[in-house]
């Protein structure tokens, strides 16, 4: 069977650009849960709000000159996409969450969920519940191989999603373990209390996890809009349950997990596509999640917290 | 007055956020997708955030939600007219379908398997403290054990309605165990999880649940062995012929009203009494500390497993009425929207308190259909009003009170 | 010499490196107040926390006369007869005070649910006598007209004595107080060293005890165990404790 | 006799509500019930805007004897759970003639609830099976059945496309899996046994593990059940990996917003259609009026709602406003409309409906196939 291995290599490469996707995602729950502990339920709608903002500057800049150069078009609308979701990532820190630091659990989960919903029907308001489609602003190919008679591709987009994922994730990295903020970012994860106390403005690090958290959600939302070619204000919801099982998965609470965690998701719903009927890859991607909450509730890379009596 | 500045920031703010997505529309026509640029709703929107900025509205709407009175329901003058209360309530729901009209008794019926569910879930999420995403799972579950048993064995609904409680609470435990040891916010993920998965397995399971298509032609309850239809299976007699009066389809109505009502009261006996039991009482103490409950006897997987079981039955029976008032079901009326509508009920009632659950219930279903061309904002302002109920008012609209236990006197006391 | 009711020998307790408790032997013999004693750090709680059932030690025994409980689950030990309170109180705190002492007797309460639905005499009885046994046990600490006051509105010294009222509601035959004297006054203190005193007479309990107040500890109990890093360096009555110079080296340094 | 308000607030409010809905007696009312709002809302407005022009025309022609129609608009987002809510309040409003549901998995649970009450419908839209097969009196449908679409692309991949590797695609929703069905049973009745029969769940994005799974299992026709979404990444993302295969779909996937998603990668798409009658000759007056209101005529719903709305209106002429009398008199007679002769059977179907094989192109043109 040695026409096997160009399959595999394809569907290895479908796995990576998918988990890529996630990996952005996901990065917003690590750091939010890692630092406040509270899963920020509205993160899936932030880059759902990401990928729209994407579209509209596209768009915008599109017809508005016409004969605009690529580069210029897209980094234009990255740029305002991070931007303006940014924003979004602060406000709803600042109006939902802000107010109830240090209320019993449920209530700040609650208060999510209902940003969550709140954000759908806002941009469903806006924009519409209908399908809006992204002229494929990069058609063709970063490669086509043949290998043995199958020809394994990797489209220009999903190159650039995993590409960008990759320089985020190092770059976020080395931001955390080296600069002022990153310390202070690892001291209020460690015991916010304290780190209040030693005069860290801790509001202000919360701010900065969301504003982080929604940019990368932003950028992932604009290459997503321009490599699948359709949004609507509906597919925060899926994405985001699924960039939180790739965050507890790698480990919530690490960055470097986030990324292993994304990989391994895509890779796992993609060869579940590929080996069993693909109607059964959600069931294999959720199951993944209970399964791991279960288990290894700590993911690969996190670390365990010992329940203090 | 707050200070212009932070005024000014705020509506600059808000028109950063709401230029893209309100301000710039996004049209498909055909092969091109343009922007309809419609600069209203953002006007609106900063100059809004600009007053409430100025007039520190936040605080001040916070001060009056927050002076809203709580009608403690064991205050002393209260609880002895509980039972009066109870009775007009009673009679008033009783008649109501005989002077209503048809649309009103069928949007009653709807709110009132919404009442149903609201309670359930108050029993996990209210009184155990457990944040189940996933409860619309034991509603599917109540309804296709009903749908499949009237189709494939054509059991009657009052047999069935007790099966399906019991499936719902089989599930209710599946899912239990597996989270023992889950803290809230894993819990609620991994619930929400096995939520999705039922209703993927419902979807594509064709060979048992016709997958999309559902379930077609489920039989309508039947009201002391009298069926409701206008044509009578074989075998069986009719509402209207039984009383030889011509057919009319508002009996059929004000007969599952009717049913909807007893489960409700079925319902709120059982809850009420569990409440004031022991095991009611342990769910209150699992909410409040589950280490102090261990440290007492008190077996926190037990206490778990219970709440999550009896949720999960209130849920199959008002699941398994839902699908004999419909007639034909489908996966895609189980979606995890249900469950977020249910915590809002729950939510916004009163975590723990049955009469605000029983308010919210009511409001939040009957409210959308009143005005029927509003129901686009419906969800909206559900979000809405999750996010501000949790920061001005977390107890609720009729928080629960606790009841008081009068003591016996010093000299009955022994020990 | 009645045989001891609760036996300690070879305890350890490591979490990953660290190895918190090692090499603990004590016994508890019935009606007898046994209090543990050492600086922060000690591992004092860790030993609690090893007897209540909370953390399974790495090595060594427990035996509740003469049966094993090593590692069984908290509930199971609290069943037992072995209750504890906690150095940050752990009451249902919207909860009312009677209420507190209601789900304590849960364990001994009729939780069948038959009766209960339909509040069949059986149910109601149980339930009389459940009030009736909390109203007593509010009477003795005090706390009678705040029975229907929410736990967490009471003053702290109140919570501390539903606590103990909590705990002494399910008549366990081992109680283990954390601390039970921290954050009280002088006068306080003294209510509860009569208030132990009185349990233990009265209510045939032993009483396993963590205390930071010398002159309470010496005053009040039988025999004492001094701990220091984990491995103890002391055993027996507060007299030969005092004069052991390992004890003074501990905690007054050297000369 | 009312109960006092403050006592049942909101309920009477409800019931009140109700009885403010009634119009003049004389004009005759008709309910159009469909997606108004939802992700499908698109095939909504093709329903308005066909039963819009023609209650407006038979108005503009003296309505019927006098009477005016008039038209209620009633949104059901296409969802299960609203569709019996909308119906109830059809029949409490006392309307008695209903174009509409338009999705099969709103229109199956009205139907019941129309039928019980003496209420007619004809569904512009609703194409699955089951809706006409529970002896309804009162249901009818001016489109065909999926058992009617089915084969018809059954038949031509088997004659025309003559697939080495025939592969059915569906979206798992009870319109996209029914047709999927019937062209897997007619290609095997004709010997071509499909080598993939699998379903995506809807709002899915990512393809890419499927389009591998076609490319490694030789597919090299591949029909595809359900709606313009999930087809448009399907034939985007088939084209990014280098599948070369013939792709076909039902009505549901044959508009605009299909190219605007796989953009040309359509090219070369075959759809089943109703017959286009806009290119008719006769049609050419109604065809204009559409395009003076900056209207497109060309959606598959539009001249189907336009017919349900010219057949209830003839039959009410001929008989009066009963709606059991209409229903009778349906069955037995023959009906002139934009998309051709019109009978109906017992059931409630059309006798006979043709669907055409269009091959669609990049530029959202699309043309017949012979």
């Amino acid at each position: 069977m040695n026409d096997l291995l160009p399959v595999l290599a394809q569907q290895v490469i479908n796995g990576l650009s998918l988990g890529s996707i996630y990996a952005l995602i996901a990065i917003g729950y690590t750091m939010v849960y890692g630092i406040i502990g509270m899963i920020n339920f509205a993160h899936g709608e932030i880059y759902m709000i990401g990928a729209y903002v994407g579209v509209v500057t596209i768009t915008a800049l599109g017809a508005a000159s016409g004969a605009m150069p690529l580069a210029l078009v897209l980094s234009g609308a990255l740029i305002i996409a991070v931007v303006v979701t940014a924003a979004y990532g602060w406000t709803v820190e600042r109006v939902a969450y802000r107010p109830l630091r240090g209320s019993p659990r449920l209530v700040p989960l609650i208060s999510a969920i209902g940003m969550s919903i709140f954000l759908q029907n806002y941009v469903q308001l806006g924009q519409g519940a209908r399908d809006i489609s992204v002229p494929p602003l990069l058609p063709g190919n970063l490669f086509e191989i043949d290998v043995e008679g199958f020809p394994v591709s990797l489209s220009l987009t999903r190159a650039l999603i995993i590409f960008a994922t990759l320089a985020l994730m190092i770059a976020l990295t080395l931001y955390i373990s080296r600069s002022r903020m990153g310390r202070a970012c690892r001291a209020c994860s460690q015991d916010m209390g304290m780190a209040n106390l030693l005069g860290i403005d801790t509001n202000r690090v919360i701010s900065f996890t969301f504003v982080v958290g929604a940019i990368l959600a932003a950028v992932g939302g604009v290459l997503i809009g321009l490599s699948i070619g359709k949004i609507n204000p509906f597919i925060g919801f899926v994405a985001g349950i699924k960039a939180f099982t790739a965050a507890v998965l790698g480990g919530i609470g690490s960055i470097p997990g986030a990324m292993l965690g994304g990989v391994l998701l895509g890779l796992t719903e993609t060869f579940a596509s590929a080996f069993l009927p693909t109607e059964y890859k959600d069931v294999v991607a959720f199951g993944l999640l209970v399964l791991i909450l279960l288990f290894r509730p700590t993911g690969l890379l996190g670390t365990p917290d010992v329940e203090k009596v | 007055m707050k200070s212009l500045k932070t005024a000014c920031m705020a509506a600059l703010l808000t028109a950063v956020l709401t230029l893209p997505l309100l301000g710039a529309h996004l049209v498909v026509n055909g092969l091109s997708t343009t922007l309809v640029v419609n600069l209203w709703p953002v006007g609106i929107a900063v100059l809004l955030v600009f007053v409430a900025q100025l007039l520190d509205l936040k605080a001040r709407l916070g001060a009056i939600t927050q002076a809203l009175p709580t009608v403690s329901l064991s205050s002393a003058s209260f609880s002895r007219h509980i039972r009066l209360w109870l009775a007009v309530v009673l009679v008033a729901a009783l008649i109501f379908p005989f002077v209503a009209s048809r649309g009103a008794v069928d949007v009653a019926t709807y709110a009132l398997t919404y009442v149903m569910l609201g309670l359930g879930l108050n029993i996990v999420v209210g009184f155990a403290g457990l944040l189940d995403l996933g409860y619309v799972a034991f509603y599917a579950v109540g309804a296709y054990s009903y749908a499949l048993l009237s189709q494939y064995f054509g059991l009657s609904f009052w047999v069935c309605l007790p099966i399906g409680g019991l499936f719902a609470a089989t599930f209710g435990i599946l899912l239990g165990f597996p989270v023992l040891r889950l803290r809230g916010d894993y819990l609620a993920i991994v619930t929400l999880g096995f939520g999705e998965i039922i209703r993927l397995v419902l979807n594509n399971w064709d060979s048992l649940t016709h997958g999309p298509d559902g379930i077609n032609g489920i039989a309508r309850p039947t009201v002391f062995g009298l069926e409701l239809n206008r044509r009578a299976s074989p075998g069986g007699t009719t509402l209207h012929e039984f009383f030889g009066i011509p057919f009319d389809s508002l009996y059929a109505v004000i007969a599952l009203y009717l049913i909807a009502l007893l489960l409700v009261i079925l319902t709120l006996f059982i809850i009420n009494r569990l409440v004031r039991m022991p095991v009611g009482r342990a769910w209150e103490a699992l909410r409040e500390d589950e280490i102090a409950c261990r440290s007492l006897g008190l077996n926190p997987t037990l206490i778990k497993l219970s709440a999550f079981a009896l949720g999960a039955c209130f849920a199959g029976l008002a699941g398994a009425f839902y699908a004999s008032r419909l007639g034909t079901i489908t996966p895609e009326s189980f979606t995890f929207i249900e469950s977020a509508v249910v915590l809002a009920i729950v939510v916004l009632g009163g975590m723990g308190s049955q009469i605000g659950v029983i308010l919210a219930a009511l409001l939040l279903t009957v409210l959308p259909e009143l005005a029927r061309s509003f129901s686009e904002y419906r969800m909206l302002i559900f979000g809405l009003v999750m996010v501000l109920m949790m920061i001005w008012r977390p107890q609720g609209l009729m928080p629960a009170t606790r009841p008081r236990l009068e003591l016996p006197t010093a000299e009955e006391a022994h020990q | 010499m009645k045989s001891p009711l609760l036996t300690v020998s070879g305890l350890q307790m490591r979490f990953g490196g660290l190895l918190a408790v090692d090499g603990i032997e004590f016994q508890v013999n019935p009606g007898e107040i046994f209090a543990i004693i050492g600086p922060n750090g000690a591992g004092k709680t860790t030993v609690f926390n090893c007897v209540s059932g909370f953390y399974r030690p790495t090595a060594g025994e427990i035996r509740l006369d003469a049966r094993a409980i090593t590692g069984q689950p908290g509930h199971r030990i609290a069943r037992a007869g072995i209750v504890r309170t906690f150095q940050n109180i752990r009451l249902f705190r919207t909860m009312t005070a009677v209420e507190n002492l209601l789900v304590a007797q849960h364990a001994q309460l009729d939780t069948n649910w038959f009766s209960g639905l339909f509040m069949l005499p059986r149910f109601r009885r149980a339930e009389r006598d459940a009030l009736e046994r909390a109203a007593y046990w509010l009477e003795k600490v005090g706390l009678r007209e705040y029975a229907n006051r929410e736990a967490g509105n009471l003053a702290y010294g109140q919570q501390r004595r539903l606590e103990i009222a909590r705990c002494m509601i399910t008549q366990p035959r081992l109680l283990l107080l954390d601390e039970p004297a921290a954050g009280l006054n002088p006068q306080e203190t003294h209510e509860l060293d009569l208030l132990i005193r009185e349990l233990r007479d009265q209510h045939d309990v032993a009483v396993l005890l963590i205390e930071h107040d010398m002159s309470l500890v010496m005053e009040i109990s039988d025999r004492i165990l001094v701990m220091e890093y984990g491995r103890p360096i002391g055993i027996g009555t507060p007299a030969e404790v005092r004069s052991n110079p390992r004890v003074i080296k501990a905690y007054l340094g050297e000369e | 006799m009312k109960l006092s308000r403050n006592l049942l607030g909101i309920a009477v409010a409800t019931a009140l509500a109700g009885v403010a809905g009634q119009a003049v007696a004389a004009d005759i009312r008709i309910a159009v019930a469909g997606p108004v709002t939802g992700p499908v809302a698109q095939y909504g407005d093709m329903q308005m805007i066909g039963a819009e022009m023609a209650i407006e025309q038979i108005n503009a022609k003296g309505g019927i004897k006098g009477d005016k129609l008039v038209m209620v608009k009633m949104d059901d987002a296409c969802e299960p759970k609203q569709s019996p809510t909308v119906a109830n309040q059809v029949v409490n409003d006392g309307i008695k003639f209903v174009v509409g549901h338009l999705c099969s998995g709103a229109t199956k649970p009205a139907a019941k609830i129309y039928d019980e009450n003496d209420v007619l419908m004809v569904s512009p839209a609703a194409t699955n099976d089951a809706i006409t097969a529970e002896g309804f009196k009162m249901v009818f449908r001016t489109i065909g059945k999926d058992s009617q679409q089915g084969p018809a692309a059954g038949k031509f991949i088997v004659s025309h496309l003559k697939p080495k590797a025939l592969a059915i695609i569906h979206d798992k929703q009870s319109y996209g899996q029914g047709i999927a069905e019937q062209v897997r049973e007619t290609a095997m009745a004709a010997g071509v046994k499909p080598v993939m029969f699998e379903g995506i769940s809807k709002g899915d994005t990512d393809f890419s593990a499927l389009i591998t799974k076609l490319k490694t299992a030789g597919a090299d026709v591949i029909y595809y059940g359900g709606y313009h979404p999930e087809l448009g990444l399907l034939l985007r993302q088939a084209k990014e990996q280098g599948l070369q295969a013939k792709w076909m779909g039902p009505e549901g996937v044959g508009n605009k917003d299909l190219n605007a998603i796989a953009g040309d990668a359509v090219e070369g798409l075959y759809v089943t259609l109703p017959q286009d009658f806009t290119t008719e000759p006769e049609n050419a007056a109604l065809v204009k009026a559409f395009k003076d209101k900056g209207q497109d005529p060309s959606g598959p719903f539009v001249l189907t709602s336009y017919a349900a709305v010219e057949v209830i209106a003839d039959s009410i002429k001929a008989v009066g406003a009963d709606p059991v009398k209409v229903a009778d008199y349906m069955r037995k007679h023959t009906f002139k409309t934009p998309i051709g002769e019109l009978g109906f059977t017992a059931s409630g179907d059309l006798k006979d409906f043709k669907f055409v094989v269009y091959e669609w192109h990049k530029d959202a043109s699309k043309t017949a196939v012979k």
